[in-house]
């Protein structure tokens, strides 16, 4: 049985949730955001401009389509630029969620409860951006399904052993479980919103996808083992998500791609981006429907603290990089790691350094991670290292390989710019949507932290005879 | 309060059914299509200038393929006859006939016939003739009983994988050297048998190689 | 609405708690009674509520475990028969069963079916979506989904009678008790 | 020179638009098409779309009503034919299908080509073809038929037959063509005061007044490099440049194989003032000016004893301590009548009269050097005959003029004002393929045939004549020079064919029509090389030194576009120019040093002026260029060339006057703040210390054999876990040796006009997207001020283990059974991942619908019906031919035998002038590429992957004089 809830323990630091909420309170609250309370300017005005930006992207794919992938900046040698960046950066960015959700769940992390929804529909949406660019990145993308098996009349399958179709198969599982996961912990909230909801319009909408949820006690009991059977597919599956993404480079023999400590490396970066995320979003949310009580400074520094362990792990993946180039005394590998330092690149190189090494180091100090705008800040400048990082690792080491003769420059037109905006744009917008029209945190994990919610001492069960399982009707 | 009526139950679960169940007609749909004579214009005969009859020509009088499609075991294009080799018969016989009228033009006043592909092969993909016909591929094989067509249509899908089953086990269709040009060839032997002798007779690739892409892209 | 026609026989008895303890309490007694058709209905899972209503551990992981299993075999079936017998193609001067390459996609059709299988279990289980259920129809049952905890025993139950029931409940200490209509 | 535009991040935010005119033609930049916006976001959101692309639209066929009996459909013919620039022909052998000339070869039997062609016979299909060719005849831009002008013609000849001709001027480019020589004969002999006058900007004048010089007549010069030990070259770019080049280049790289392979090596000397292959392939090279040479050349007469000097005393003083000189020196004594002293075009008179004596003097002469009568039908001082006419046109003495062929109005030394001269002329006629800068300075335009179109003859370098025959009726209805002259004869209709059979008729031996068939088929006419001529005992002409002070400026013909002719070729405009690797533009060359000492940059734009006249140039930075010396070519700047040839570059014409045609010491340089793209296709040319392009010295390699494979790791063959998969019947390979090619780039063209490989225009150049599937990388190593230079032709290494195949998700490209590594272009999706995984950086993405270009009318004929065209968003790359491979297995199945060594060639191959390129069958250990591979030069290009190529190098190797250091100083 899992810990949904929560055994009493508890830690120091402040509290998960203010003292004084009682289940009544605490439903209210989160869902009178969706329900009752009239939507903030801050939210129309925020949808309004995501939405635009995202208008950007339909036009830039669309004149993509058309024209064909010249309209972006890439060339020989270096025929992935800005798709596969974004790419692997939205992926990366995806995984703060079913970590958070799956994983602090089996450690049985009680904090993770008040972030976890919104974390994991960040998660959802900002796959959805990293989707678009394998698709888009194609010269022919309608024909992308070629990617799939299937009975065709030219008797050909995919080539297993391109990481292109690891990836289709990595970022598809990733992207319906993390869907699942997300959708299968609304259900309840889903029904309570049903329940609260005034008008007939609404009540059909939240009825239908809550699916008849009625709080049955059996119903809960198979329901809690589905969750924690997918919480324990779901981390093991986050993990590999990232690991795939990095085989595309890993085994490629470009120098600066081809290197074993990948793997490790970018799932570090990808929980590191991800909780970067997840604070840059969560300390405006918090601020402005004030939900500081629920989302308190506890989350804040303990998500700090996350930030600053894998910011170390990356920091140790960039130093090994270095080293084992030096170490492996293959010329093509030093002159990687000096092109990176000294090449025309550079500057992207030590910015990444300042970003994603320095940066964090500020972690350190409790005032910092007890401190909204400083979190928010560092937040934000690691988001920006960990794109810049992705530039690195694809623009600068495909920019000068083995043959010198081949070596060349990219420079990015404005439609790269234009399509990545335009997902962030994307990925806003659908977040304004969520934030309004369905529970931002989950409102039945926060009753079980409500303080009655814990059971007084066990009494001894009568176990005698157990009953045959009764029949839903 | 009771939201929903009590059918709701059965629509909700036959819907979410019926939505996977769509879903999955509609992809073998597309497939069939794919794979359908609409896609492959299989055995549609085409609108051409002169309703020429293979039937007539092949069938009843007996001409030789080769009499009209010269260049079929030295080229990769068989060959569509000129106007000559029509006229070289139709100026003596049913030489005022008025179907033959376009021939007569066309030799009048120098002017092609324009006649409609029928077997057509995607531009990617580059079919030798003589090379099959030259390895006891027969003409049959491919273009079906011509001898039997008043009209001539495509007899086989041409699609990828059907050219596949032959380059994979040509030894179902090999015949002797001297029976490429028959129609309604049977083998006198069990198939399999002789097209495994034929097979090292004619020193036919090995399936490797049939099968490698360059073999029919370039 | 609709459920003013409808007034047949009851569904069951609904009493109404207001802490889980009570709940508890009420269903361990309910239990002792010899009740065997009833539910509760609670705003959260309640820790140890599963015992005291005596359900047997689910089956659910059974299903998850046949999902996986499905989707391993069919991953790595379709990989193999392809790549070595159905069209064997020289990539790379690999081996036509480059088995190592084919784990990564193994891995994640066996995930994705497990997760399918769990979250399709369950609902099929709990024989969900169920838009209408009977105990909608209890005027307070909404709170069920706030503060409110629910005990129901259904008139299937052998043991159930309007009148006896209804005081059972009310010794169990229910703040109050309504009648289901089906 | 037009206003420059830098391209940015900022100019590139709608990057698909083309900023150099030559942007247009191809990138479909040409705005956005609804309906194909549709077509595709249609497409790409529903799958459905691409379901129903599945079905082919009806296609047509069209038989001959009375087919030929030599042609079989779908078999191509080849016809010999001849191709002359600058009046010397070279033979070649062109593929015709279904009637439509597609591809150029070498003729094997001709003396010029021995079976190799040049860049420009390869780009010959693309000027047939070229849309922008003029295609009607014009009378001040009005079409009128072909019976007005010779209307017209008959005017002129009642005009001029009183006064017998004096109103009559012929201006034609070097005229070597028996038949013209002959009609222009019999007009000048019907109207004897009537003027025929030759102009051609790269006129081999000097050559011919420096034979007069040394020997009282302008004799034919002709090298035999097979008896060459050692050549010194005087500014002679002799490899890659001029009438002969695939000759001497075949017999230069002959015997640095022979050399390779134990035997005795050649050794090459340059002095050069700018930086070309031939000097790229020396052992020893000296970068001078260009005023430089001629001291140069007398320091080492001196030494080599030639003549005491007359008049000055101290010639060659300069160069008198010179170690370079004195090894040199020495070097040619050690060998007389075994080495050769070469002079270039561009050098004054008295260089090559120096080269003459110092032949004569080594007894090189009739053994290395043979002498003939010239080859051209008239052997004049082509500038004084146009200063001459320019003269006569200006006094109005001249009535009618025709100019036939040639670009004079665009060419001619600009002091002359050839153009004004021109004008006063009443009647003006220009024949030409493209209404170019005379044209529309003539009243009448006659559109001409090209060389395929037309009956002609010309001769070769050594006076052998070939029978110019047409291999398609004149797409355009054009005209010959021929006919033109017929016009003014009293045969105005005398077709071309029938002008040139009458020249031949009496002079072919035995039966005329059986020997006219022969000398068709044969594409020459045996035994019509000229005789040799004895001559030696070459006077030392006496001659002021000049003093080489401060900067100087050289002109030259350009190494793509020539004198400016091919400007409108996009094969030779995007053909990267050897050494520079620029292509759309020509540019200001300058040393490293040089450029410091101005604090100019690439890409600055600098005026040049000389003596008044200016013009905006862009600098170029090349080491090995000599110092205080700036490099231009011709042919650029042209203002009416058609949609690619306008506006490419700047024109150089504007600053070459009479009196310096090849060189001014009188050049000013201003840097300007402007900055001009310059679109290269290689921007790094050091090897960073990695052993790619491999050269041992002959002693290096006899005291260690193993040398060239230890510069690199190549893992043993059983070096894997895998199981090696069996190659079956065949193992396609190829070996280049590095030692034998001499950059010229042939091949480059070649695999272009075989793989309907598209152009994509300088503004996609400049972005990194080039076509060409094979490139020929060029590397300068040390000093940069005089490096060692090294050419790598890249084609795809054709890997055994190919990374880009275990890369690509669809299997778009993976092993044949005979180790190819195909590319099947229906099966790509673009993921631009192979290219990305291929560490040689061969392969070749459709960005655009490139192909586009093969859609217009006559581009389509262009188009190699064996091989696809390629669509947009697919990958590409070199394919070892397969088109040609195929061809030959199925000649062999027929056959019932296997492919013999030599049955299947690839076009770079064929196309290589030095045969540094052997394809053929590895399973066989006979075939040449098995022997190649044995040899101890052999190494694969970075094996140390693992990726075993079965494209492998031989290394070059060099036999320095070890007097001298390897950079050729002391």
């Amino acid at each position: 049985m899992s810990d949904v809830a929560g055994s009493g323990r508890r830690r120091g630091g402040p509290p998960v949730i203010e003292p004084g909420h009682t289940y009544a309170s605490v439903t209210d609250k989160i869902s009178s955001i969706v329900l009752s309370r009239r939507t903030p300017l801050f939210w129309v005005l925020g949808f309004f401009v995501s939405f635009l930006l995202a208008m950007g992207l339909l036009v830039a794919v669309s004149y993509l389509f058309a024209k064909g992938l010249g309209i972006w900046g890439i060339n020989q040698p270096v025929e992935w630029a800005f798709d596969i960046i974004n790419f692997v950066w939205w992926i990366g960015i995806g995984h703060a969620g079913t970590l958070i959700s799956a994983i602090l769940l089996l450690l049985r992390q009680e904090w993770r409860t008040s972030i976890n929804r919104f974390a994991e529909a960040m998660t959802l949406f900002a796959v959805a951006c990293a989707g678009l660019f394998p698709l888009i990145h194609l010269g022919r993308p309608w024909l992308a399904y070629w990617l799939f098996p299937y009975p065709n009349t030219m008797a050909l399958w995919p080539q297993w052993r391109s990481p292109l179709v690891w990836d289709v198969f990595a970022v598809g599982t990733y992207a319906t479980v993390s869907f699942l996961f997300w959708f299968v912990g609304l259900i309840p909230d889903l029904a309570t919103l049903r329940d609260r909801a005034r008008r007939k319009g609404f009540q059909i909408f939240y009825g239908m996808l809550a699916m008849g949820w009625r709080g049955s006690a059996l119903h809960w009991h198979r329901y809690e083992m589905a969750y924690l059977l997918l919480a324990g597919l779901a981390t093991p599956l986050v993990i590999s998500v990232h690991t795939v993404v990095s085989f595309d480079f890993a085994v490629g023999i470009i120098p600066g791609w081809h290197s074993t400590i990948f793997p490790p490396y970018f799932v570090a970066g990808a929980i590191y981006a991800g909780f970067a995320m997840v604070l840059l979003l969560s300390i405006p949310l918090r601020k402005v429907y004030g939900l500081e009580d629920f989302i308190t400074l506890r989350h804040l520094q303990n998500m700090a603290k996350v930030m600053l362990a894998t910011g170390l792990v990356v920091g140790y993946g960039y130093v090994m990089e270095a080293f084992m180039a030096w170490y492996s005394a293959n010329p093509f590998e030093k002159y990687m790691i000096v092109n990176r330092m000294k090449g025309p690149y550079a500057p992207a190189y030590w910015a990444l350094m300042l970003c994603n090494i320095v940066a964090p180091q500020f972690l350190w100090f409790k005032r910092v991670r007890s401190s909204p705008p400083a979190l928010w800040t560092i937040a934000l400048i690691v988001s920006i290292g960990m794109w810049l990082e992705r530039f690195v690792i694809i623009v600068v080491s495909l920019h000068r390989d083995f043959l010198p003769s081949a070596w060349g420059m990219y420079r990015p037109t404005g439609w790269d710019w234009t399509t990545f905006v335009g997902t962030i744009g994307l990925f806003l917008a659908l977040m304004f949507l969520f934030i309004r029209f369905l529970p931002m945190i989950s409102i039945f994990e926060m009753r079980t932290l409500v303080p009655e919610a814990r059971p007084l001492g066990k009494e001894a069960v009568p176990d005698d005879s157990v009953a045959d399982e009764p029949e839903p009707a | 309060m009771q939201i929903f009526h009590r059918s709701t139950n059965f629509l909700s679960r036959v819907s979410i059914f019926g939505a996977f169940f769509f879903i999955g007609i509609l992809l073998w749909l597309f497939y069939d299509l794919e794979a359908s004579p609409y896609t492959t214009q299989q055995n549609t005969a085409r609108e051409q200038p002169v309703q020429f009859s293979h039937a007539h020509h092949v069938g009843a009088i007996g001409i030789d393929c080769r009499y009209c499609h010269t260049s079929v075991e030295k080229a990769a294009f068989a060959g569509i006859p000129p106007t000559k080799t029509c006229m070289n018969c139709h100026s003596q016989i049913w030489a005022q006939s008025p179907y033959l009228e376009p021939v007569r033009e066309s030799f009048r006043t120098d002017k092609s016939l324009e006649w409609t592909r029928v077997n057509d092969l995607p531009d990617f993909v580059y079919f030798d003739h003589s090379v099959h016909v030259n390895k006891g591929i027969g003409c049959e094989t491919c273009h079906g009983r011509v001898d039997q067509m008043p009209l001539m249509y495509q007899a086989e899908s041409l699609q990828m994988r059907w050219c596949l089953d032959c380059h994979r086990n040509p030894e179902k269709y090999l015949r002797p050297k001297d029976q490429v040009f028959t129609m309604g060839w049977t083998p006198p032997v069990e198939q399999a048998v002789l097209g495994e002798r034929l097979k090292r007779e004619y020193h036919i690739r090995s399936r490797v190689v049939l099968e490698s892409c360059s073999t029919c892209h370039r | 609405m609709r459920v003013e026609e409808e007034r047949g026989r009851a569904w069951g008895l609904l009493g109404e708690f207001e802490t889980p303890d009570e709940l508890l309490h009420a269903a361990r007694l309910a239990r002792a009674e010899g009740y065997r058709r009833m539910d509760a209905y609670t705003p959260f899972p309640i820790h140890g509520l599963s015992d005291a209503m005596g359900f047997r551990p689910t089956k659910l992981p059974l299903v998850v475990l046949a999902g996986a299993v499905i989707g391993c075999v069919a991953a790595l079936g379709t990989m193999w028969f392809s790549a070595t017998i159905h069209y064997p193609i020289n990539v790379a001067g690999k081996p036509y069963a480059s088995w190592p390459m084919f784990i990564p996609i193994t891995f994640e059709l066996t995930v994705l079916f497990a997760a399918l299988a769990a979250v399709f279990g369950m609902l099929g289980m709990n024989g969900l979506p169920m838009p209408y259920h009977p105990v909608f129809n209890a005027p307070r049952f909404a709170f069920a989904s706030r503060d409110r905890f629910f005990l129901c025993i259904e008139s299937r139950d052998a043991l159930f009678d309007p009148a006896n029931t209804r005081a059972f409940l009310n010794r169990l200490g229910a703040r109050e008790v309504v009648e289901v209509e089906e | 020179m037009k206003e420059s535009k830098v391209h940015g991040p900022k100019s590139n935010v709608a990057p698909e638009l083309p900023v150099h005119p030559a942007g247009h033609a191809f990138t479909p930049g040409d705005g956005l098409d609804r309906r194909e916006l549709f077509k595709f976001v249609g497409a790409s959101l529903a799958l459905a779309g691409a379901t129903a692309c599945t079905r082919q639209p009806t296609e047509k066929i069209v038989p001959y009503v009375r087919q030929p009996e030599e042609i079989v459909p779908g078999k191509p013919l080849f016809y010999a034919t001849a191709m002359s620039v600058g009046g010397l022909a070279t033979g070649l052998l062109v593929e015709s299908h279904m009637g439509r000339p597609t591809k150029v070869e070498g003729n094997p039997l001709h003396p010029a080509s021995l079976g190799g062609t040049d860049a420009f016979a390869q780009a010959a299909v693309y000027g047939l073809y070229d849309p922008d060719r003029s295609q009607t005849l014009l009378q001040l831009g009005e079409i009128r038929p072909w019976s007005a002008f010779l209307g017209e013609m008959r005017l002129v000849l009642e005009e001029e037959r009183p006064r017998r001709g004096a109103g009559l001027r012929i201006l034609t480019e070097t005229v070597s063509s028996p038949t013209l020589a002959r009609q222009l004969a019999l007009l000048l002999a019907a109207l004897p005061a009537a003027r025929w006058h030759q102009w051609e900007p790269a006129s081999r004048d000097n050559a011919r007044n420096g034979a007069r010089m040394a020997f009282g007549t302008p004799v034919n010069a002709i090298y035999r490099l097979t008896d060459a030990d050692v050549i010194l070259s005087l500014d002679a770019d002799f490899l890659a440049c001029g009438p002969a080049q695939s000759r001497l280049a075949r017999e230069f790289a002959a015997r640095r194989r022979e050399g390779a392979s134990g035997g005795a090596m050649n050794r090459l000397y340059v002095v050069e003032s700018a930086m070309t292959p031939t000097g790229a392939r020396a052992d020893h090279r000296k970068p001078l000016k260009a005023a430089d040479v001629e001291a140069f050349a007398r320091s080492i007469a001196t030494q080599l004893g030639v003549g005491a000097p007359t008049g000055t005393a101290e010639s060659g003083g300069r160069f008198a301590t010179d170690s370079f000189a004195r090894a040199a020196a020495a070097d040619l004594l050690r060998h007389r009548g075994r080495s050769a002293v070469i002079a270039g075009d561009s050098q004054p008179p008295a260089v090559h009269a120096i080269a003459h004596a110092m032949n004569g003097m080594l007894a090189n002469a009739g053994r290395t050097v043979v002498y003939t009568d010239p080859v051209e039908a008239n052997p004049e001082d082509q500038l004084e005959s146009l200063r001459a006419l320019v003269a006569d046109m200006k006094s109005g003495a001249v009535s009618t003029v025709l100019v036939l062929g040639g670009n004079p109005v665009y060419n001619a030394p600009a002091d002359l004002g050839f153009r004004d001269a021109f004008r006063k002329v009443a009647r003006r006629v220009h024949l030409s393929l493209e209404s170019d800068e005379t044209s529309v300075e003539c009243q009448w335009h006659v559109a001409e045939a090209h060389f395929l179109e037309s009956w002609s003859d010309a001769r070769a370098f050594d006076g052998t004549a070939s029978i110019v025959q047409p291999l398609i009726a004149p797409l355009y209805g054009g005209r010959s020079a021929h006919e033109v002259l017929a016009a003014l004869s009293d045969q105005p209709e005398l077709s071309a064919y029938e002008t040139v059979r009458q020249t031949w008729s009496g002079r072919l031996p035995g039966n005329f029509e059986e020997s006219w068939r022969r000398a068709l088929h044969d594409g020459l006419i045996a035994g019509s090389a000229f005789p040799l001529r004895a001559l030696t005992g070459a006077a030392l002409p006496a001659s002021e030194p000049v003093v080489s002070s401060g900067l100087e400026i050289t002109f030259r013909v350009d190494p793509t576009i020539h004198d400016g002719r091919f400007a409108n070729n996009g094969w030779l405009q995007e053909l990267p120019k050897p050494v520079t690797s620029v292509t759309w533009d020509n540019v200001a060359a300058i040393s490293p040093a040089t450029a410091a000492r101005l604090g100019v940059a690439n890409e600055d734009v600098v005026e040049l002026s000389v003596s008044g006249r200016r013009v905006r140039a862009p600098v170029w930075i090349v080491s090995g260029h000599p110092d205080e010396s700036i490099g231009v070519t011709l042919g650029y700047g042209r203002t009416a060339a058609g949609r690619l040839g306008s506006g490419a570059g700047f024109d150089s014409y504007a600053i070459r006057t009479s009196d310096a045609l090849w060189r001014s010491g009188a050049v000013g340089v201003r840097k300007t703040d402007d900055r001009w793209r310059v679109a290269v296709t290689q921007e790094h040319h050091s090897m960073e210390g990695r052993h790619l392009a491999r050269a041992v010295t002959s002693d290096e390699l006899s005291r260690n054999p193993g040398v060239v494979q230890e510069m690199g790791e190549a893992p043993a063959a059983g070096q894997t876990l895998y199981p090696p998969h069996p190659s079956h019947d065949y193992a396609w390979g190829m070996a280049i040796d590095l030692g034998s090619c001499v950059g010229c780039n042939a091949c480059v063209v070649a695999c272009t006009a075989e793989n309907n490989v598209p152009i994509v225009g300088k503004d996609q150049v400049l972005r990194g997207r080039e076509m060409q599937w094979l490139r020929i990388d060029h590397y300068a190593e040390g000093d940069p001020s005089n490096p060692r230079h090294s050419f790598q032709p890249i084609p795809c290494m054709q890997c055994e283990n190919a990374p880009c195949e275990l890369v690509c998700p669809v299997g778009a490209t993976v092993h044949s059974a005979e180790g190819l590594n195909d590319m099947v272009y229906n099966r790509c999706v673009g993921t631009k991942y192979c290219a990305n995984n291929c560490p040689y950086k061969v392969r070749r993405f459709n960005f655009f619908h490139w192909s586009k270009q093969f859609r217009a009318p006559s581009m389509r004929m262009l188009a190699n019906p064996d091989v696809t065209v390629r669509w947009r968003g697919v990958m590409e790359k070199c394919t070892y031919c397969i088109q040609r491979i195929n061809e030959g297995k199925i000649r062999a199945e027929l056959e019932n035998r296997r492919v013999r060594d030599g049955d299947v060639v690839t076009a770079c191959q064929q196309a290589c002038p030095a045969e540094a390129i052997v394809f053929g069958d590895l399973a066989d250990p006979q075939s040449r590429v098995s022997q190649r591979r044995r040899s101890p030069l052999s190494y694969a290009l970075l094996a140390e992957l693992g990726t075993r190529p079965r494209t492998t190098y031989l290394a070059k190797v060099e036999s320095p004089n070890t007097h001298l250091d390897a950079e050729g100083r002391a």
